[in-house]
């Protein structure tokens, strides 16, 4: 069953046509990876998904129901978590406050129950610190709980912020290309922790241009370029395909331009 | 017809004095993302420092007019522009690096310093322009009373813009400071001096505020130790009217500003002036949230 | 905050405690009756402080080269109220704290009220000299009085003038929104309205500071107004008058008592200025008595120019009258000093005589239409 | 068992904001400050007293901005606006049908809460110095209302006068000590409650909208609505100190809500550091106590006033007494 439909998906900035045409499924429980050159509209793809953009025309549908006008944290509601390019923690706030953050969605002590700590507050509050604990075990930074997030090196943001994302308890989780800027070993545990996410249930997509990554545990693979789809597959299909190749090598009468 | 044309030219006139101030703010902003809220007085300074120096001097004696005002000018700007220096490196530098609204107190705490430092100086009263600083001459061009004085801010503060777009725009300091503009780093990285670049802005900054200060004071003819607290909060505004930390804007923000104020007191209310002219800011900024020219924010995600 | 306080407190007590003694071994080895003034020294408003200020030490200094109250020389205790309320309360507290003997002050209705309410409390007399409002006498308050007048004084004062001695019908009112021309403004409307013979036809504020008022005069214009009159202080005044004309409105420019000086004749130039009226008590000069003369001419003596404003002589005033109720009744008991202050007086201060009502208004505001004249100079007004 | 241990440490850590005290001892200097802050009245004079007062009020101004500026980082230099509401609100209720002030304090609260609700929803998604200088505008507009008297409504330059005041079995709370402990008594029941706030899913929501707007609605946050909650319960907050301010004052009139004034909370929010509860207390004891202390210097007040705020800043950036959260400076961070 999908999970995720895009249906004739575009979108425009100016004169830039970001998204032409796009169409694609994620179906539920799989790693699915988006592929393609450098401003091919990955990320603008993932920004119209989670409603940071609107798109011009066409529908996304995340378990059967319409995404396309709804706000970037209804999205979140509703089961669709992500991470960020260039990673975006809440860098003056501890990992746990961090990840705790992701909660926010999935708790609902308001203004007065706040401040009185009412019963229900108090177990709720415990119910979510579990969970973010949880969140932080499953990335390894259980032991940095309390240190700020901008006091991390650079891979444990990264997974600081896949925690976050967890943490909203997402269906489908969105990772943009989680594995950049990471060394080899760093790599190799993200692919375990992909994994093991998708063992628990949730579903990811994500971009990815670490071809090892994307062959090592990706389902399906879709290969975007110029805002269009243009092959989509298991790892191995897409590999091979004529158009992926000359998608991201150029085509052959084209390099003599160059 | 001829009294709206009048007001119109009225409020250009005050309108030229705030975007020259509100360069000041912009340029600081641009480079530095601070609001500089002393920036009011050093207008307040240079128009005071231009009293004590026509009055002492007696100026006008010894020079012909339009030189003796020239001369008065730039030395109010160059006194003022060196104490635009020694405050940027005494309450500002030390805080490049911390939260912005850092810097902000530490110039509203200059500011209160220097309003109080002036009061001591001239003392508390209005001073007043002596008359012969600018004869009183009068025209009526088809019907349109115009001034002497009007001509020349207007013809001044149009040098001065001019003056500063062209050095912005088409010399090398220029284009270090617009790069300084997009990011301290990688104009560092490209040579760039930031330091002597900031420096330069507290430098052309101040001597703006302070010409403009002149200005009013020989329009008006009177000064007083607030003024730059009350013409620096309009010329602010007018800085995000126009869009903060973009040239052109402020220019058009004060001149804005300006006839607004004119249009209100002449065709509303003077003493609800000040109400229509922030009621119309704030409807201009829901539907333009950047200001006229400010830049829009398409965040990069 | 309390040690550093109280530290600074006492460094303040030790200070003024050794001034103290170094004048009373001046004046004759005696305790000196304090005395406080509360005046804006710092804000926007701080030239009426500096003024008061300034008024309040001549007729200290005349008071102790004559040898004092009681033998004993007077010391004013200065506080600084900022003309900010909250400021005022807690100068209020400061003086009531220091256990002066009275107060003189303060500028500003809205800022007076708010120390006036604290020194009832505490049973200090206080006289205000630049504080109008009508409201502030209406609390049967025992403590407070003011030297100068109230607001509706000269509004009637205005009416009549416009009605029994102009003839006119058609009239203007334009104030600066400064707590004075405000009141001043809204009481002379109301006169206007009660009488009901001349017509409001125009009734705006411009914004103090500001030079030019063509948008607002030529609005007025359209209105055709027989008189202008205008309630705030003589910068404005003297470039309304001016541009008044240039717009070629020739209706009769009227001016408070804060409108019309010297220095308004000289900005205004004297063919624009001769023939403006203003509405005013009794003006110094016009005075018989060498108190007044003397107080001029010691002001300008010491800082170059008169006050440029009538409040800081009624500050003067108000020291003339403590002194006199000191003096008179032997106490510097403040319910002796109020008991004596509301009663009967007989003082001659710089702006004339000098008594109360019940209330603590002063009595008898005998006010004039002066205008100005070919020369420059003010003269009584002749219809 | 690990999340109840979680919590506590936390709370420790953030209640102590740096400082390392922890569980009895914490409960010890609080006791401690209390008992101090309650004995006060028996040796300050009414003039200290009513310095503390003024402290008090204003710490709870400085509460209620540090909502808007150091939870969510809204910049509002127009924080005053809602001040005047809700002593003007007071004073005219209780004229018009006599109502208690201790009805009026929650009373004012709700109408400028509802007023900032209805000001700041069009306003609240400028960026920095555009909603900075919109908030000045909404204090000028208001402020020019007030001086202007429409309808006869709020008396002009001159203000109005309350003429209630609080009373206990109908004793009047007019003089400084009582007033004194009603003002203190106000501060530290809402420091108590924004100290839990703080510390709650809304408090954390608000720390991440103020940190990354983009990443928090990511998050699941509606950022909208949580900065809309900040400054509606700010704006209330204000109001409510409002009539603590009517009452002590007796009169209530324009000059009390100048830019000024506005500038007065911005900077103690900064000056104590942003986000920051107990510095908030710090930097309002700062730029209420520290004018006095000058007072000897009579003309020269002001200016070593100046001196002295750009002086604190240069030499403590971080404020006074900063919170935790942001005691590590922002390096580089620019506003696009």
């Amino acid at each position: 069953m999908n999970l995720l439909e895009l249906r004739g998906v575009r979108k425009r900035f100016g004169g830039l046509q970001a998204v032409r045409d796009v169409t694609l499924e994620v179906r539920r429980g799989t790693i699915t990876s988006l592929i393609g050159p450098n401003g091919a509209g990955k990320t603008t793809l993932f920004n119209l998904i989670t409603g940071i953009y609107r798109p011009d025309v066409g529908s996304i549908r995340f378990q059967g129901e319409e995404l396309v006008g709804l706000r970037p944290h209804q999205v979140v509601q509703r089961g669709i978590a992500r991470t960020f390019q260039t990673v975006r923690l809440f860098t003056n706030l501890t990992c746990l406050e961090n990840v705790l953050a992701g909660q926010h969605c999935r708790s609902q002590a308001g203004l007065w129950a706040s401040i009185l700590r009412t019963g229900r507050q108090r177990a709720e509050e415990a119910r979510v610190r579990e969970v973010a604990q949880a969140c932080l075990e499953l990335v390894g930074l259980e032991a940095a709980a309390h240190e700020l997030a901008a006091s991390l090196p650079y891979g444990d943001r990264k997974r600081l912020e896949i925690a976050r994302a967890l943490a909203t308890q997402p269906t489908l989780l969105i990772l943009d290309e989680p594995a950049g800027g990471l060394n080899e070993s760093e790599s190799h545990a993200l692919m375990e922790l992909i994994l093991q996410i998708r063992a628990s249930g949730v579903t990811v997509l994500l971009i990815e241009h670490d071809m090892r990554v994307v062959m090592g545990i990706s389902d399906e693979v879709a290969v975007l370029d110029q805002g269009r789809i243009i092959a989509r597959g298991t790892p191995s299909d897409v590999q091979n395909a004529p158009q992926v190749i000359e998608a991201y090598l150029g085509r052959p009468g084209e390099e003599a331009l160059i | 017809m001829a009294l709206f044309l009048e007001q119109l030219l009225n409020g250009l006139t005050v309108g030229s004095v705030y975007a020259v101030v509100a360069l000041g703010y912009t340029m600081v902003y641009g480079v530095l993302r601070l609001i500089n809220f002393a920036h009011g007085e050093l207008f307040m300074l240079g128009a005071y420092l231009g009293f004590t120096l026509l009055v002492a001097t007696g100026l006008g004696g010894a020079l012909p007019l339009g030189l003796a005002l020239l001369l008065l000018l730039l030395v109010v700007m160059g006194a003022v522009a060196l104490l635009g220096l020694v405050i940027e490196r005494v309450a500002y530098r030390p805080l490049r690096r911390a939260n912005r609204l850092t810097a902000v107190v530490s110039a509203l705490g200059v500011s209160i310093f220097l309003q109080n430092g002036a009061m001591l100086l001239w003392g508390p009263r209005y001073r007043a322009y002596p008359a012969w600083a600018l004869p009183e001459v009068r025209w009526t061009v088809a019907g349109l009373h115009l001034s002497l004085m009007q001509v020349v801010i207007l013809a001044v503060a149009l040098v001065l813009m001019v003056g500063l777009y062209l050095l912005i725009q088409k010399t090398m300091l220029g284009t270090a400071i617009r790069a300084t503009a997009i990011d301290h780093d990688t104009a560092r990285l490209m040579g760039i001096n930031v330091d002597r670049i900031i420096q330069f802005i507290f430098f052309i900054g101040p001597a703006l505020g302070a010409a403009a200060g002149v200005l009013l004071g020989l329009y008006y003819r009177q000064v007083h130790f607030t003024m730059g607290w009350i013409y620096g909060l309009k010329a602010f505004t007018a800085a995000i009217l126009g869009g903060i930390g973009n040239i052109p804007g402020a220019m058009i923000g004060g001149l804005l500003l300006g006839i607004l104020e004119m249009l209100g007191a002449g065709y509303l209310s003077a003493a609800w002036k000040d109400a229509f002219v922030f009621m119309i800011l704030i409807l201009l900024l829901i539907l333009r949230p950047t200001g006229l020219l400010g830049e829009r924010v398409a965040e990069k995600v | 905050m309390r040690p550093r306080g109280a530290g600074a407190f006492a460094a303040a007590w030790v200070v003024t405690w050794l001034l103290a003694v170094l004048l009373a071994g001046a004046v004759g080895a005696q305790e000196p009756i304090r005395i406080g003034l509360q005046a804006p020294i710092t804000g926007p408003w701080a030239y009426e402080g500096e003024m008061a200020r300034n008024s309040v030490e001549i007729v200290k200094d005349q008071i102790n080269a004559r040898g004092g109250v009681l033998g004993r020389p007077i010391e004013i205790v200065l506080g600084d109220d900022q003309g900010n309320p909250r400021q005022s309360a807690l100068v209020a507290q400061r003086m009531v704290a220091a256990g002066v003997v009275a107060v003189i002050g303060t500028y500003g209705s809205s800022i007076n009220e708010a120390a006036s309410t604290i020194y009832e409390r505490a049973g200090v007399v206080n006289i205000a000299y630049g504080a109008t409002a009508v409201q502030l006498t209406e609390r049967g308050w025992r403590y407070f009085f003011r030297t100068c007048f109230r607001d509706d004084r000269q509004g009637a004062f205005f009416a009549q003038l416009v009605n029994e001695m102009l003839g006119a019908s058609r009239v203007a009112i334009l104030h600066d929104n400064t707590t004075f021309a405000r009141g001043l403004a809204e009481a002379a409307r109301a006169s206007l309205a009660a009488e009901g013979l001349a017509e409001l036809v125009f009734y705006d504020a411009v914004t103090p500071g500001e030079r030019d008022f063509t948008p607002i005069l030529s609005r007025m214009r359209a209105r055709a107004p027989e008189v202008v009159y205008y309630t705030g202080y003589y910068p404005e005044a003297a470039l309304i008058a001016r541009q008044m004309r240039d717009l070629g409105i020739d209706a009769l420019f009227v001016g408070g008592n804060a409108a019309i000086n010297d220095e308004f004749v000289e900005i205004a130039g004297l063919e624009v200025a001769s023939g403006a009226l203003m509405t005013q008590e009794p003006l110094p000069t016009d005075l018989p008595y060498p108190e007044a003369q003397a107080f001029l001419e010691e002001y300008v003596r010491r800082h170059g120019q008169p006050p440029s404003s009538p409040w800081p002589v009624y500050a003067a005033d108000a020291l003339l009258v403590l002194a006199a109720a000191i003096e008179a009744t032997g106490s510097t008991e403040s319910e002796i000093l109020a008991e004596f202050i509301r009663g009967p007086l007989a003082i001659q201060g710089i702006t004339g005589p000098i008594a109360f009502d019940s209330r603590g208004d002063r009595e008898g505001a005998i006010y004039l239409a002066y205008q100005v004249g070919p020369d420059g100079g003010l003269q009584p007004y002749e219809p | 068992m690990g999340v109840s241990d979680g919590r506590l440490a936390s709370d420790a850590r953030l209640a102590g904001a740096g400082s390392q005290v922890e569980g009895p001892a914490r409960a010890l200097l609080m006791a401690a400050l209390v008992a101090a802050g309650g004995a006060l009245p028996l040796v300050l004079s009414d003039y200290w007293l009513d310095v503390a007062i003024f402290w008090g009020i204003y710490a709870l101004l400085g509460l209620s901005l540090n909502l808007i500026v150091g939870e969510v980082g809204l910049f509002n230099m127009g924080h005053t606006a809602f001040f005047a509401i809700g002593a003007y609100g007071t004073v005219l209720l209780n004229q018009a049908w006599g109502l208690s002030l201790w009805l009026l304090m929650p009373l004012s609260g709700l109408l400028a809460a509802a007023a900032g609700y209805g000001l700041s929803r069009p306003i609240i998604h400028l960026r920095g110095d555009y909603l900075l200088v919109a908030t000045i505008g909404l204090n000028e507009i208001l402020r020019v209302t007030l001086v202007n008297n429409p309808w006869g409504l709020t008396g002009g330059p001159n203000g109005l006068i309350l003429l209630d005041q609080f009373t206990v079995l109908g004793r009047r709370l007019d003089d400084p000590a009582a007033f004194y402990y009603l003002v203190w008594g106000v501060v530290g029941l809402v420091v108590w409650a924004l100290l839990r706030l703080q510390h709650s899913r809304i408090g954390r929501a608000w720390n991440c909208v103020r940190e990354d707007e983009v990443a928090a609605e990511a998050m699941g946050i509606d950022v909208r609505q949580a900065k809309l909650l900040a400054f509606v319960l700010g704006a209330g907050l204000a109001g409510a100190a409002g009539t603590l301010y009517a009452a002590k004052m007796v009169v209530v009139s324009p000059e009390s809500f100048t830019f000024m004034e506005a500038v007065i909370l911005f900077a103690i929010v900064v000056l104590g550091g942003l986000g920051s509860i107990p510095g908030v207390l710090v930097g309002s004891a700062a730029m209420m106590v520290l004018p006095e202390v000058l007072r000897d210097f009579a003309q020269y007040r002001m200016l070593f006033f100046g001196a002295a705020m750009a002086l604190m800043m240069v030499f403590r950036p971080q404020g006074l007494w900063p919170s935790r959260r942001w005691s590590r400076q922002l390096t580089g961070e620019r506003e696009p």
